[in-house]
Parts: structure tokens; sequence; C-alpha cells
């Protein structure tokens, strides 16, 4: 039974020879031999993969998790290598990181922050992981991240959406390729002037808490900047499946467009809810009735099945990019696999590379260098075109997808078509935006 | 004056009037029964008594003070302790538990957060439960858990437990229901050991004609929610009334 | 001895002994073999396991000895961590106050909420508790985000306010402390190839969690305990022995509640993190699983419990696939896929699954949790005359 | 006013669901006196038999298509039905487009046995265990149920569409008088509400004219008696657990449509089912029924914009708020009998 490599700290495949009766006082869990919370000390670098495998978001995780080990694969020089072809940095050599065999834990965040820390605590306390990333749910992003800063590891952010996670709460060990709420409503709003005109009157159906708030108020705001009304905007319980007693009055509301700031089940419901009432089928105000999700998910297409036809929202990535680096992802992914990844895979892949490569780059795991590495960092060819690793709020800054739900979908994963590539200039904003304010980066914490 | 003093009860159930004009006086140190037909509401007039039930007319006054509109267990802290027709005793604990839960509702009054103390170490409680034990010849069986009893047993820690309270008034209902004969002496045993030994009054609401007979000094007879004579024991045996109302007989 | 008498004594000196040796015992494997895995001794869960486990005391004292089931438990768990965490951020960061204001104001909600529920027993109650707690737990969620931060929960900033604390150094960040003994510090000891680390915060919280041992020792052996569980033997009989069972439940319940208030304040203290999960209904269905699982009215079987599921949802949990095809590699590659295709859906992901069926066997089977399932080996071992003892020392054992 | 007409609509269309999985938890509650935390699961299950019942007929055989391609790049590998070949296109599609009433006849057999299993494999043990026990242990089961359904369906809702001539809406108010376009109802939900009205129906008339029934009402009053007739009581319980069972599971059937069924579809409805049982009163049946249909239509009524806007956060708590009022106000519930679950 001594055939595993899952060994705790780098430390101890060193200092275990230290002998007996050693105590060393240390601050957290890092041992004060080191420079830096968790430092690998062996031939092996341990990273911790923090994904719901249980409750809602079970599937999204379990696509992150494929992704994270697809990524292992590549950086210790298995498979195609995938996106480190296409990579603008060639830093990253395939012999792991920083000639460091890329070893892996992972854990079950269930999608509650209380267990999301509890297992990236045990990541980090006693398997030694030097990395957090993953995560379905912005709430877990955000309770995760604080953990990594107060523990002196880097977090890498899987799905988050909120603004929150690089506004009010971002921290300087936290980065997030996700785009975000802001991003959404200015990627989306243009298009839909374009399809819809500028003189309607929308009416939101908001999840009541903080993703949906955030999104609520930057769909609000640029949709309102070209000249949109905001008829009503009703917020629903999280916990809420039965969605009709909120879609019924919308007809009645002189609105034309509905807005459904939900994600996961919620979306899922209040969608299909939404079409069953038959809103597509209606003339308002003389124009079509319209509906708009801010926030797409293939995975949660799937799960509203033929309801999502014609429907536009914004998506981070989807695999029917044409770009090399999306292509090469895909073709990895897929022939791995059987199936296309999800937006949620792509980022998190995307963040285990990009993580691995900062280390190279820095020629160090310590968490400060590796944010010194990242803040400010420019790279291309990972699949959504040029993007800038913002320093100021550590904010992935990158092109936008608007997409549709396609009325002829020839599988069960060409669910969504690509409508637009919102260029990256049109989604930045200045780090000071209200919708962000708030929030203190602080300083990088190495732990030790 | 009784020690209980009920005056012109009356209590409806929807249509039927099951108590009607009740007037009845318990002497202090007297063996009080109540008796009368199935329906005839003497455990309605008992659940007067002790609370659980309030009557829509009359009072009822022990020593001097009404009971009416007071919960059980305030009556309950003025002296009034009830035995009911199956032993209601605390299953799950012990006999000595059961023991000691009267003697610190006697000292403690209705509730003391006594939270910390260790309640074998309170010397006065487990002293005075030992003894009532002792007593009524449950010490031998002091550690066995209460509903693994006979039933015997468990009527007579009932009692047990009614009397270590020092009650003014004890309630009977039914005390020998669903007894054997030699139980059932044995109970009117143990009653008659009480009255003599103790200043205590008490209440008896029986079936049985026997028992009422070996214990009573005074009966009240009642009969459709009204009470038809109240005499001693003596007297009641042939009453062409009482008859009547038992046997359907019509009184010539 | 400290009051109790020697049995509850003894009791209790095995559990100091456990809780401080608790970072040898729970890692009995040396580092970098292949049961590691099932090492247990870090400080996380360690905290974990002692936050549970007087979690778990308290709701035993409400349902174990009055048999009062509480589906809302964790609201109190909940609104605790909410109070620790805003002394913490207002006041200071040291761990005292905001323990402290944790267990008050855990007490005063408990205090509503029992006083309206306790008006009724059976299921109504247990539907009310979850009322109240579903309520708690949707506003904390929603409505309440200015007060409670809502879905992403409250942390310590650096921005906050710390009256009673001096200013930050720069780059210094705001840690949970006992008088600057930082909760995080921890001393590591290597011996030959076992690593155990002795965290502060662990034994800060073990401390806390004997003491509670030791309370709950005192109040099960107390009249005030004996009323308790006259009042889930006979309440009718109570009444009638002049004790008015509503203050006595009532009581319990808000002792309870305090209980609940110190685990949550304790969980701020070591992990200063706040979300409304805590509160949701299938965490107060979590006590509920440890009291059972471990022994409902048994004095060590809510720690027992809470220490069982605590250990598979953080260790269980993290076996993942590869790990899998690691202990089996010895195996011929079909037997090794075939084993680890059974194996597979109870582990990782699916230790859901794993619970759901060990906590069916053991209320099927196990009627007393695991402290009976203790007792049943013990007999076996003891043979015959252990029977008159278990029989004794089962009401309050 | 509409709107008002509205929301009472979507309250009974809500309420149907609540009143139907109480009734079945109810009817287990009164004839054997077990609470059954599994009840919710049952629903999901009956959810699934409609997820599986469109599987087992979209049952495909691969056939490459050399013109079209994957999203690899090779040659797309189309399912075919194996439906097609037996009915032929046009057909087996329409029998897919009624997958979800069609699997009603799928799901009473499977939901009549599921229930006997559960009966005489677990809780028959319990019937004389507290009601805390039967709490706990079908509380376990009904996590080992999803789990179960998570492992093989995964997490995701499923679409389970309802037959393509139920799929829209149409102008329910104009039927009433109203104002066109001011009540648009979709068919199905409509559907929804009759079947469950039906079903109600048809559960209270078969207790109340067949002497089956009536035994089981009689031994819902009073078991030691019926027993002590000779009747086999214990037999005809475990029949209608079997037929509670169904009941939830063609609830969980027909609202396969209206929501996309998901592992956790069982526990969401669990607590809000508790709560409406126990408003109704345990143990009564009209009660289970009307507590349904008012908890629905208040919530629908507290999700308005302007009851929100009034009180923010009222459509979060309004179930729960009414249940504690209604427990205060009235001890047993609406219709709760005396001394039931007061233990």
């Amino acid at each position: 039974m001594s055939t595993s490599n899952f060994t705790r700290r780098g430390v101890l495949k060193t200092s275990a020879l230290a002998g007996a009766g050693v105590a060393l006082p240390t601050i957290f869990t890092a041992s004060s031999a080191a420079a830096y919370m968790n430092e690998p000390k062996g031939s092996t670098v341990t990273l911790g993969f923090n994904v719901p495998q249980s409750g809602p978001y079970a599937d999204e995780g379990a696509d992150e998790l494929r992704a994270y080990e697809l990524a292992v694969e590549h950086l210790n020089g298995g498979g195609d290598g995938g996106l480190m072809n296409t990579f603008s940095s060639k830093a990253l050599k395939g012999n792991g990181i920083l000639g460091k065999k890329v070893e892996y834990v992972t854990g079950d965040t269930q999608t509650k922050s209380d267990a999301a820390r509890a297992s990236a605590k045990s990541m980090i306390e006693k398997d030694g992981a030097v990395m957090i990333t993953g995560g379905s749910s912005s709430g877990v992003a955000v309770a995760v991240q604080a953990l990594c800063q107060e523990a002196g590891v880097i977090f890498m952010a899987g799905l988050t959406h909120s603004n929150d996670t690089t506004g009010k709460d971002k921290k300087a060990n936290g980065f997030r390729h996700f785009f975000n709420s802001y991003m959404s409503g200015a990627a989306l709003a243009p298009v839909l002037q374009k399809m819809y005109g500028s003189d309607r009157k929308a009416y939101h159906l908001t999840a009541d808490y903080n993703w949906g708030y955030t999104t609520e108020e930057a769909v609000k705001s640029s949709t309102e900047a070209m000249g949109w009304e905001t008829v009503n905007a009703v917020k629903t319980p999280l916990t809420q499946t039965d969605f009709s007693s909120y879609i019924a009055p919308v007809l009645q509301s002189g609105a034309d467009v509905l807005v459904l700031n939900h994600y996961g089940g919620n979306m899922v419901n209040s969608l299909t809810n939404a079409v069953q009432f038959g809103l597509r089928d209606k003339q308002v105000n003389g124009k079509n009735f319209e509906i708009v999700v801010p926030l797409y998910s293939r995975l949660m297409a799937k799960g509203a099945g033929a309801n999502v036809k014609g429907i536009f929202g914004s998506t981070n990535w989807h695999w029917s990019l044409t770009d090399e680096g999306s292509k090469a992802f895909v073709k990895s992914f897929g022939e791995k696999y059987g199936f296309p990844p999800s937006q949620a895979a792509h980022t998190c892949y995307v963040q285990a590379l990009l993580y691995a490569d900062a280390c190279e780059r820095a020629g160090t795991f310590n968490p400060c260098g590796v944010v010194e590495a990242l803040e400010g960092f420019e790279f291309d060819g990972m699949g959504n075109g040029k993007t800038l690793y913002r320093a100021e709020d550590h904010q992935c800054f990158k092109d936008v997808l608007v997409v549709k739900g396609k009325e002829n979908p020839t599988s069960e994963f060409d669910l969504l078509e690509i409508v637009e590539v919102t260029p990256v200039e049109q989604v930045t904003y200045a780090p000071d935006h209200p919708q962000m304010a708030g929030g203190e980066l602080g300083t990088c914490n190495p732990g030790a | 004056m009784g020690i209980l003093e009920v005056k012109n009860v009356g209590k409806r159930f929807g249509g039927l009037q099951a108590l009607n004009n009740v007037e009845l006086s318990v002497k202090e140190n007297s063996c009080h029964a109540i008796i009368g037909p199935n329906g005839a509401g003497k455990s309605t007039l008992l659940n007067v008594f002790v609370g659980k039930l309030i009557p829509d007319t009359g009072s009822v006054m022990f020593d001097g003070q009404s009971v009416l509109g007071r919960t059980p267990y305030e009556i309950n802290q003025m002296g009034i302790s009830r035995v009911f027709q199956t032993p209601e005793i605390f299953g799950d604990l012990s006999v000595m538990e059961n023991m000691m839960i009267p003697v610190f509702a006697k000292r403690d009054g209705s509730f003391r957060m006594h939270a910390v103390q260790g309640m074998m170490g309170d010397k006065d409680i487990v002293e005075k439960a030992e003894t009532m034990l002792e007593e009524m010849g449950l010490a031998e069986k002091r550690g066995m858990q209460a509903s693994s009893m006979s039933r015997g047993d468990k009527r007579r820690l009932e009692i047990a437990m009614c009397l270590s309270q020092d009650p003014r008034l004890l309630l009977l209902d039914e005390p020998t229901a669903g007894m054997a004969r030699a139980d059932t002496n044995n109970t009117i045993d143990l009653l008659k050991q009480i009255k003599e030994e103790r200043d205590i009054t008490i209440a008896i609401i029986e079936h049985d004609m026997h028992v009422v007979f070996s214990l009573a000094d005074r009966i009240t007879v009642l009969a459709q929610g009204t009470p038809l004579v109240e005499d001693h024991p003596e007297n009641i045996k042939g009453h062409p009334k009482v008859r009547e109302a038992y046997l359907g007989e019509t009184a010539d | 001895m400290l009051g109790l008498d020697k049995k509850d004594y003894t009791l209790l000196l095995i559990v100091a002994g456990l809780t401080m040796l608790a970072p040898f015992i729970l890692n009995p494997f040396p580092e970098g073999s292949g049961l590691a895995q099932f090492n247990a001794g870090y400080p996380d869960l360690m905290q974990r396991f002692v936050i549970f486990g007087i979690f778990a005391i308290g709701f035993n004292i409400l349902f174990g000895l009055t048999g009062y089931l509480s589906f809302g438990h964790a609201a109190f768990l909940g609104v605790g961590s909410y109070a620790a965490i805003w002394m913490m951020k207002l006041l200071t960061t040291n761990v005292i106050p905001a323990m402290v204001m944790a267990v008050i104001i855990a007490g005063l909600f408990a205090l509503i909420v029992g006083y309206v529920s306790l008006r009724r027993s059976g299921i109504y109650f247990s539907i009310l508790t979850l009322a109240f707690a579903q309520m708690s737990f949707a506003m904390a969620y929603s409505v309440l985000t200015p007060l409670t931060g809502g879905e992403t929960g409250l942390q310590l900033k650096i921005a906050d306010a710390r009256i009673l604390d001096g200013a930050l150094e720069a780059g210094e960040q705001a840690r949970a402390n006992l008088f600057g003994l930082n909760m995080s510090s921890s001393y590591e000891m290597s011996v030959g190839s076992w690593l155990f680390t002795f965290n502060t915060g662990y034994y800060i919280a073990a401390l806390v969690m004997l003491a509670s041992f030791y309370l709950a020792i005192r109040i099960f052996r107390s009249p005030f305990g004996l009323m308790l569980r006259a009042v889930k033997s006979n309440q009718n009989r109570l009444n009638y022995t002049g004790l008015n069972p509503r203050p006595y439940t009532l009581a319990a319940f808000v002792i309870s509640g305090m209980y609940a208030g110190l685990a949550g304040g304790l969980m701020v203290a070591m992990d200063t993190q706040v979300g409304p999960e805590r509160m949701f209904w299938t965490a107060s269905g979590e006590v509920v699983l440890m009291t059972i699982l471990g022994g409902a009215g048994t004095l060590i079987g809510p720690v027992l419990g809470a220490g069982l599921i605590k250990y598979m949802e953080n260790i269980l949990s993290k076996i993942n696939k590869d790990i899998l095809h690691q202990w089996f590699a010895f195996l011929p590659d079909g037997l090794e896929d075939f084993i680890i295709t059974l194996v597979y859906p109870f582990i990782g992901k699916g230790w859901h699954l794993t619970l759901g069926i060990i906590f069916m066997m053991v209320v099927i089977f196990l009627p007393g949790g695991l402290v009976e399932g203790g007792q049943r080996i013990a007999k076996l071992f003891k043979g015959k005359d252990a029977d008159e003892d278990g029989a004794q020392t089962k009401p309050a054992e | 006013m509409d709107a008002i007409v509205l929301q009472i609509l979507n309250g009974l269309d809500k309420g149907s669901a609540y009143a139907l999985i109480a009734l079945g938890l109810t009817l287990i509650f009164g004839t054997l006196g077990v609470v059954n935390f599994a009840h919710g699961a049952l629903f999901m299950i009956g959810a699934f038999c409609a997820v599986t019942f469109s599987r087992i007929l979209t049952w495909s055989h691969t056939v490459i298509d050399e013109t079209k391609k994957d999203f690899l790049g090779n040659p797309l590998k189309v399912e075919v039905p194996h439906i097609y070949d037996l009915f032929g296109q046009a057909t087996g599609d329409a029998i897919i487009d009624w997958a979800v009433p069609l699997s009603i006849l799928f799901s009473i057999p499977v939901m009549l046995f599921v229930g006997y299993a559960m009966e005489r494999g677990l809780i028959k043990h319990f019937y004389k265990r507290p009601h805390a026990d039967q709490i706990l242990v079908t509380f376990g089961l009904a996590i080992v149920l999803q789990e179960i359904i998570k492992y093989y369906y995964g997490a995701n809702p499923i679409p389970t569409p309802a037959p393509a001539v139920f799929a829209g809406s149409f102008d329910f108010g104009a039927l009433l008088g109203f104002d066109p376009n001011t009540i648009i109802y979709p068919y199905w939900r409509l559907v929804y509400f009759a079947f469950a009205a039906l079903i109600i129906g048809a559960v209270f008339a078969f207790l109340q004219f067949t002497t089956f029934g009536m035994v089981v009402r009689a031994g819902m009053a009073d078991r030691e008696t019926v027993g002590l007739l000779g009747i086999n009581i214990d037999k005809r319980f475990t029949i209608m657990f079997g037929i509670a069972a169904a009941v939830a599971g063609l609830a969980g059937v027909m609202y396969a449509p209206i929501n996309s069924p998901n592992y956790h579809m069982g526990m969401d409805f669990l607590v809000l089912s508790f709560v409406v049982v126990v408003v109704g009163g345990m143990g009564s049946l009209p009660g289970a029924v009307l507590a349904g249909f008012l908890l629905g239509i208040l919530e629908s009524f507290a999700s308005m914009a302007i009851v929100l806007d009034t009180l923010p956060g009222l459509n979060q708590i309004i179930i729960y708020l009414v249940a504690i009022i209604i427990l205060l106000t009235r001890p047993r519930g609406l219709m709760g009998r005396k001394g039931v679950m007061e233990d």
C-alpha cells in the first residue's frame, strides 16, 4: 500500500529524515524552514483541485476535474500538450513546474462555503497544496479566496461570475480568469440593441443573493444606457423551483423583454417556465416578446432543453470557437473524454496552466513571486484572444462571447451558437468602477 | 367547612350536560368516595379538581382557595396529589429517580434551575426518597427501571410518589381498576394504613363497591352529572335512589 | 472528583486524554504511505471534530434528555457565528469577546424561538423550529445581505473598524487570536516518518469542548437533568407532581442554543468566515444525524457521531479514482478495474451515499447509536455479568 | 383583479403538487402511523420514471453519417432510436413526443413495487419504533435513494418536455371574460391541475366507497379494533403504502415537464410537503389537500411585485411564517385530530 504518490508537504520527504523529536514553531502550517507556505522541497509539487462533487453543481464540478486532470497530464509532458502549444508564453516545457512533477489532490466543495473552506484547508494543511483552484459559485470563490489569502497560497478561481470576487472581495492571492457580471452586461447590451432595438421595456427576475444583485445591476445599467426602460425587477428565492407566480405577471406589466438573472437550477426552471407560459409567442407593444439570460452555461442549457432556442446570453468561452487555442483545447479534451469541454472546464484548465506558467516565469512557487508574475501579465492563445491579468484587481480582461440558443442543434453538446465576440475594449472598466467598489486587494501573503 | 368545597359546578360538552349543579364537601382527614354508574361524570369531576377541566359554572375551593383556572402543577403545589387509573410513573427512569422527583418538587416548587449540583449529592432529598421507598417496601427495587416493574409495584410507586409530597388531599381515580382480587386487597390494606398513619384527606373515585365500603367515611353518589345523595356508607347501601341509579330499578 | 462520581470522572479523563492526544491518535499512519490518506490529524479537521462535538453535546441536552426533536438548531450556530464575526470586525480580533457574544446572542435567539416553539410538542414542535431556521437562512441569504454578507458571507477585512486593536502594519492581516496568540500557529513534530501537528486553535477549541463536556455531565447528573429526563418520560406525571415542564424545556432549549452559539463562535475563531448555508435545514439535519449516530441521550455519543460524520465528509470525500488505482495497482488489471468499479460509488463524491447507508444501518440495528454498539461489543467480551451493568447505566450513560 | 386571478391560478397549480405529495404523506401517516421522510424521494423517483421511460423510447443504435462532422472533425455518429425501426420515423417521433403521459403507465407498476418493497423491506419494522426513529431511517433512505439516482443520472436537470400539443399556452382569461392577453396560462399546467384533482378525487372516492377503503378508514381511526374483527389490516396497509407511493410517483411524472427533474427535487419538496401536512393537521386527508392549496396560493400572492415592494423578502419566508401562525393559533393544524404525533 505504499504506492501512493500523495505524500504530504514536500517538506516531509526530506525532513522526515531529520529524525525524532524535532519541534518547529510555525505559523499556520508552513514550516519555518520553508520560505513560504508549503514550499515544495521534493521532486513533486501538489496542487489542490477544489470542485463541487456533490450538490447541484456536481456535473459542472466533474467537468472541471476532467480539465484539471488534462492540465496535469499536459504539464507533466503527457498527451498532446493541448494549449501549451498555442499559449503565447513558452515558459512551460512539459516537465512539470520548475522541474517538479505535478501531483494533485481533490476535494468536494459541495457548493457550500464552509465545506469548500474545509476541503481547501485540508489540502493546505494535510496535503501540502501550494495552490488551490476550482469552484462553481461566487460564494465559494470568495470564501476560499479569503482562506488562501490568510493561509498564504495562491487561489486560481474556477467558475465565479459575481463582480464581488474581483470587486469588493478581491484578494492579492486570488486570481480570476472567468468574466463577470459587469462584462456580461457590457457585452450583451450592444447586441441586444442591435437585435431588439433601443426602445424596449425590460422586466428582471433576479436570484435573491449577491451574484443576482451584481448581475441585475450590470445588465440594468448597460441596457438603460442604450435607452431601455426597466419596468420592474423582482427578487426570487434561491430555493424556488416553480417560477410560475413570478413569470405569469410579466405579460401584464407591459414589459417586452424578460431578463432572467438566474444561474444553475434556477435558470433551468425559470427559463423552462417562461417558455411554457408562452412569453416567446407573444407580441407586446407591437414587438416580439424576448427573453435574455445574462449568464449562459452549456451544461445548464442542456437542462433547459429546447427552451433555450433563440435566447441570448453571454458566456466565457464556447467549444465552437475557431481560434487555434480553442481548437487545440477541444481536440485534446474531446479525444480524451469523448465530448467537448464546457466553459467551466476551459477556465479551470487555463487557470492551471497560467499558474504553472507564472511559477516558471517567476522561478519560484512563492505566492508573492507568482502574484508578481501574473499581475499585468498579457497573453494569447488560450482561447479568448489577447488577455490581460490586470494588476489592480486580478481580473482577466478578454473578449466576451455573446451566444444564442441554437435553433437546430446537431448533438446534445451543440446547444449554443456564437453571435458575437465582444472585443475586450468594450468590456473593460476602471478598477474603481462603482459596481466594483469597496474592496482592497491587500498585499500578497506567502504564509511563512 | 370541608377542605374541598364544591359549589354548583356545571360542565357541558356540546349537547351533553356532563356535570350539573354538583355540590360536594370533603371533610378534612376523611376518606370521601364518589361513586356512580358509567357516564355519571365522576372522571369529569376529578378533572375539574385537578385543573384539567374548567367548569362552566360554580366554584371549587380547596382550603379556602379556588382551584379554578389553575394548572395541574399549581394545584399540586397547593397540596393535591393524584393517582391515576393506570399508574402514571416515569417509566424510563429508575425507581429511585421516580421517587426523587416529587421530593424535589415539594421542596423546590414548580421550577428551579439547579443545573450543576449533583442530584445524588443532595442528602435531604436522597434520604427522604429512600425512607419513602423503605416505607412502601420498594427499597430493593430502587435501581430498577420503573417501566419493568409489575403493575402492582407501579401502583405502589405512584402512591409513594404522591405521598412523599405530604399532600393534604389525595385523589384516587379507580386505584384498583383491572387488578386481581389479591392485588385489590393489598391496595385496600395499603390505603387503610395510609389513612390511619397520616393526616391526609382522601377522595376516591371507584367502581368497586368492595373497595368503597372498606375505605370510605362518606360517599357521594353521582348519576347523570348530578349528585343523588351524600351520606355515610351504611346509609348508602340500601338507599333506593342509589339502587335506581345503578340497577335501573324504579323506586317505590 | 470535580463533583462527579467515579464513572463520570473516568469518562471525563478519557475524553480529556483523547482530545489532548488527538494529534497523535488521529495521525496513526506514517507520511507517504498509502494509508496516510486516512490520517485526520491536521488542524482544520481536529478543530471541526471538537466544534461539532460541542454542537452535538448541546443538541443532545435538548433532544437526548427531553426528547424534543429540534430541526432548526443550525440557526443558533449561524447566529452565533454572525455575532462572533461582527465582534471581531468591530471590536477586536481576540476570540474571547467574539465567543462570549456568540453565546449571548444565540441564547437570546434561542429564547425567542424556544418560547414560541415549545408551545407545541411532537412533530409540531419540530416543524416550528424548522420554520424558524429556514426563515433565518432565507433572510440571511437575501434581504439581510447588508448584515450577513448574503451568499458570500462575512470575512475579516483590512478595513474593518476593530476599535480595540491597534492599526495593522502594512502587509499584515487581521487574524483571530487569544491575547496575541495566533489561532493558526502550530508546532510540528516529526518522529521518524510520522508528523504531528499541534495547533493553538485546536487546543483552545479542545479546552472549550472539555469545559462544555464537563458542564454537560453536570447537567445530566443534576436535578435539572433529572427533570428533563422526566419530561421525556412522562410529561403528564410531571405536571401532576407539581412541576411546570415549560420552563424546564425552555431552559434546556436555551442551553442547547447557547452550546450551538458557542460552536458557531468557535468556528469563527478558528476560521474567520461565515456563510448562510451554515443555517440551512440540512445543517440542522446533520446535527440530528450526529447525535443519533453516536447515541442520543448518552454523554459521549454525540461527540463520536460528530467525529464520524466530519471524518467521512473530509477524508472519504477526498479519495478520488486516481488514489483507488494506486491502492489496487497490485491487482491484475481486470480485477483492479472490477474492484474499483465496486468501491468507487461509495467513496469520493459518493460519500453521501455511504453516509446514508451507515446512518440507516445504525437506526435499524443500533437504535442506541455507536455507544450501544460499543456496549454490545463490551458485553461480548465481559460475558454475562455485564448485562446488569448495562441495564443500570442505560438511562444516563 | 386579473393579477389576483392569475396568482390564484398559479397558487392552485403549485398547490396541486403540494397537495398530491402531502396526500400520500398523510395517507401513510394516517394508515401506518409512520412519518415517511422518504416521500419526497418517491416523488423524485416518479419524475425519473418519466425520464427513464423516455430514455427507453429513445434507446438508439448509432449510424455513422459521413456527410456531417462532429466537434472533433470526425464523421458524425447519429443516434437512431430503435423505435424508428419498429414504427417508422413519424410514428416513432409521435410516441417519443408523448413519452411523459405514456410513462404514467410505466410508473404505476414501478411505484407500486417501490412502495411495496419499501414497506415490506424497511417500514414494517418501524411500526412500533418511536416517530423519531421513523423520521431518521426514512431520512437516511431518502439520502440513499437520491444518491443512487444521482449516480446514474447525474446532478444536472434533465429536460423532459410535455407532448407538443400541450407545449404552448392559451388565453385563459378570455374564457373567463377578462381582457385578452391578461391571463395567459400554459396548457400543461392546467393538465396538471386537472390530473391532480382527478387523483385526489380518486383517492377520496376509493376510501369512501369501496369496502377496502372503508376498512382502511376504520383502521386509521382505530387500528386495534379493526384487527380484532379478524381483518388482516396489515396487508391492506401494505397496499395503501403502495398506493401512496404511486400517488407521489404520478405527481412526479406529471411534474417532469413543468420543471426538469433533478436528483434533489425530492428534498426540495420534502420540507415543504411536511409543512403542508402539519399545517393541514397530521392524519387528516382533507386537511392536507386544503393546506396544499392554501399555501400554494399564499406563496403566489407573496411573490407579487407589489407585495415585495412593501415587504421585501416576504416570498422567502411566507410558507414558514404561515406555518408558524397556524400552528400557534390552531394547535393541531387546520384539521388535525387530537393526540396525533404530539408525543
